[in-house]
């Protein structure tokens, strides 16, 4: 861990906030895209044995 | 045209926009203070905030009525282009609630201690910029017109979009109530204006236009 | 062989599907190994301290706010000349990125001015600019979201990205006019004496490529997602159109 | 004076109607028949020039149409004459008079149209198309609202206009009397698309 001297509490609520609205956006992507192609799917199915 | 006689016969939308105006001047001096040399510093923004914000207020009625009684369909059909169309109802909205705004403001100027340099700049100032914010409001209002609670949002597009006039309208008052040189403001103002009023109208109309369909 | 094949919905699935695996690899070994770089092995500056450590958020993120309205405007223009859909979805896809990363700008600038300028906020031009560019995601958003048909949405939306593009750098301007503020010139210019010395220079260029990229596959990933809805709902259309 | 080739409409972006192809002559009446929901008002839209057709192509002089839809677009707080004179400039015509009496809205000229009843406003708004002085009518549900003498006074203007050389394309569901042709729309309901999600669409 690097020495941060006095200015280490604004260095790391800064990297700590970005790391949190960056993931934050990854999951969201991330589990928006699984569900609709989940949901995608499911309707698909649904779709072709109705014909 | 028919707008014209419309916005005077209905006559609500003539005065509202108006007493809106004269309320938010007449807020501001209980939020921030009676002391007179902080209103004369922020006179001119609040006179320019608070036209801005009663032309917001009125943009909703500036298509929607249209919209709901089928007029809207019956002159996009019609021989005018709609972009000319849109340019009237524009210079309505702009007569019946840009116009009086200006006149009312240097009276309500008095009431905020408005430095007397400031009352040519400030009519002058929202003479030139208030087109401006009826051409760019009725953008917004096309955008919106045929959406449920549209008003909300298109403040929210609207707004942004407000932001030069605001700021340049503001600056040419606030310079010239201090006395300074508001050349530099002033073209810049006169510039958004006519740029909004030559191109926006197209914009308007295309978008109306999908929003009809 | 042309770029436009990629115009084909089905197609730009299975390419995405394809080439993103790697590419969340990369974006990501370049982020952390940028930003691990950065934040371990640089030193501090002699007037800023550690707190110069923040450029490697702040610089990236800001560069991607403006690229991804710019990416933005670009879709638009493609799906108002050429009508394709997936261009209309990647513009819907990158919104959400750029919001975050207008975000992240505006958060660890005021984080960093707190100990600089001694303010979280001041009204300087590149920060009030920010804070219109939001303002414009914002209401970008909303309209998507307010509008069912998704052909009328596109439509909507990106005529508004072409006259919100046209304000904002109006807005620009005007913010520039109106205060000559404190933030310093860019960091990173190729025709003068560079800003930025070498030792922070290399982990930022890291950062920025990872930044770059991330970006890339986050909208190609979400345009992927926006592709499977569109279909579901063209879908669930169809259904109804055989049950009436 | 109008001709339909191979038309598809749309709406709200799912097809509903397609393969649709008429033509029509001057002094000829066509009457759209169909269900509720199978697209007549969708047609009657695409033709007056409102939304762009998914496929097909309508011949015909655009600037000859006159479209009344099912609001009636009037404005309710000026007159019955107001309202005509606005949409006579408008469409740059110089008289509302034998207008006014050909829809015996004579007594109720200065009347704020607020104040009609719906088939009094009903017969206004359709005086307006006599106002536009064009030749090709669009109507969707003329006689909603309207009492049988005042129908009688819809037909005889409509006869009046087929006869004056011009032509009407309504959608109705009341024998107006009026010697027109009769479309109905339910064959030409859209099938359903293919799902093949192989040809740049969604399905």
């Amino acid at each position: 861990m690097p020495d941060l001297g006095k200015y280490a509490d604004t260095v790391l609520s800064a990297y700590g906030l970005s790391a949190l609205l960056l993931l934050g956006l990854l999951v969201m992507t991330l589990r928006r895209g699984a569900k609709v192609r989940a949901e995608l799917a499911a309707v698909e199915q649904r779709v072709k044995s109705n014909g | 045209m028919r707008d014209l006689r419309l916005a005077f016969r209905a006559g609500g939308g003539f005065g509202l926009g108006l007493a809106f105006f004269l309320i938010v001047t007449v807020m501001v001096p209980f939020s921030v203070g009676p002391n007179s040399a902080t209103l004369a510093t922020i006179a001119p923004g609040v006179l320019w905030l608070g036209a801005l914000l009663a032309c917001l207020l009125s943009l909703d009625r500036l298509l929607a009525l249209d919209w709901e009684d089928g007029s809207l369909d019956l002159l996009a059909t019609a021989p005018l282009p709609l972009e000319g169309v849109l340019s009237i109802k524009a210079l309505a909205h702009w007569l019946t609630t840009g116009l009086p705004l200006v006149l009312a403001a240097p009276v309500l100027g008095v009431l905020l201690n408005l430095p007397a340099g400031g009352y040519l700049w400030i009519t002058l100032s929202l003479l030139i910029g208030t087109p401006a914010l009826s051409v760019i409001g009725c953008f917004g209002a096309a955008l919106t017109v045929g959406l449920k609670r549209g008003g909300l949002l298109m403040s929210l597009l609207v707004m942004p979009l407000y932001v030069p006039t605001l700021i340049f309208g503001a600056e040419v008052a606030r310079r010239g109530a201090q006395g300074m040189a508001v050349e530099t403001p002033l073209l810049m103002l006169g510039g958004i204006t006519l740029g909004s009023i030559a191109l926006l109208p197209f914009a308007s109309a295309a978008v109306l236009r999908v929003n009809l369909r | 062989m042309s770029i436009w094949e990629y115009a084909n919905p089905k197609k730009f699935l299975r390419t995405t599907e394809r080439i993103l695996p790697p590419l969340w690899l990369v974006s990501g070994v370049l982020i952390l190994g940028g930003l691990i770089w950065g934040f371990f092995f640089t030193p501090d500056d002699y007037r800023q301290g550690s707190t110069v450590k923040i450029i490697y958020l702040h610089v990236p993120a800001a560069l991607m706010a403006i690229n991804a309205w710019f990416m933005m405007l670009v879709a638009s223009l493609i799906w108002v000349i050429r009508r394709h859909h997936v261009s209309a979805l990647a513009a819907k896809a990158a919104a959400p990125v750029g919001v975050v990363m207008t975000l992240i700008a505006l958060i660890t600038g005021a984080i960093w001015g707190q100990p600089m300028w001694g303010t979280w906020w001041a009204w300087d031009p590149r920060l009030t600019s920010f804070l219109v560019l939001f303002l414009f995601y914002l209401g970008y958003i909303a309209l998507w979201e307010a509008i069912d048909n998704p052909d009328t949405a596109a439509d909507l939306t990106s005529i508004l990205c072409l006259v919100g593009s046209v304000f904002a750098v109006l807005s620009r301007y005007a913010v520039n006019f109106w205060n000559q503020g404190l933030h310093q010139g860019a960091s990173l210019s190729l025709d003068k004496q560079e800003n930025v010395a070498d030792v922070f220079a290399y982990p930022l260029y890291a950062c920025m490529a990872g930044f770059i990229l991330f970006f890339l596959v986050l909208v190609l990933y979400r345009t992927g997602t926006e592709i499977r809805l569109r279909r579901m709902k063209a879908l669930l259309a169809r259904e109804r159109m055989s049950d009436a | 004076m109008i001709e339909v080739r191979d038309l598809g409409v749309s709406r709200g972006a799912v097809p509903v109607l397609e393969a649709v192809g008429f033509c029509l002559a001057a002094g000829e009446a066509l009457v759209l028949r169909g269900p509720n929901g199978i697209g007549k008002t969708t047609l009657l839209r695409t033709l007056a020039g409102l939304q762009p057709p998914l496929r097909g192509e309508i011949i015909g002089d655009r600037e000859q149409i006159a479209y009344a839809a099912h609001a009636d677009g009037l404005k309710l707080t000026l007159s019955v004459e107001e309202n005509l004179w606005f949409w006579a400039r408008v469409f740059g015509s110089e008289d509302i008079a034998p207008v006014l009496s050909a829809f015996n809205l004579v007594g109720l000229r200065t009347r704020p149209a607020g104040s009609l009843s719906a088939g009094q406003k009903r017969r206004l708004s359709l005086a307006r198309l006599m106002v536009t002085g064009r030749r090709i009518w669009i109507l969707d549900e003329p006689t909603v609202s309207l009492d049988t003498a005042s129908v009688q006074l819809f037909a005889s203007a409509v006869v009046a206009h087929l006869s004056a050389g011009g032509a009407a394309i309504m959608a109705t569901h009341i024998d107006l009397g009026i010697d027109g042709r009769l479309l109905d729309l339910a064959p030409f309901k859209a099938r359903l698309p293919a799902l093949d999600f192989d040809d740049g669409g969604f399905l």
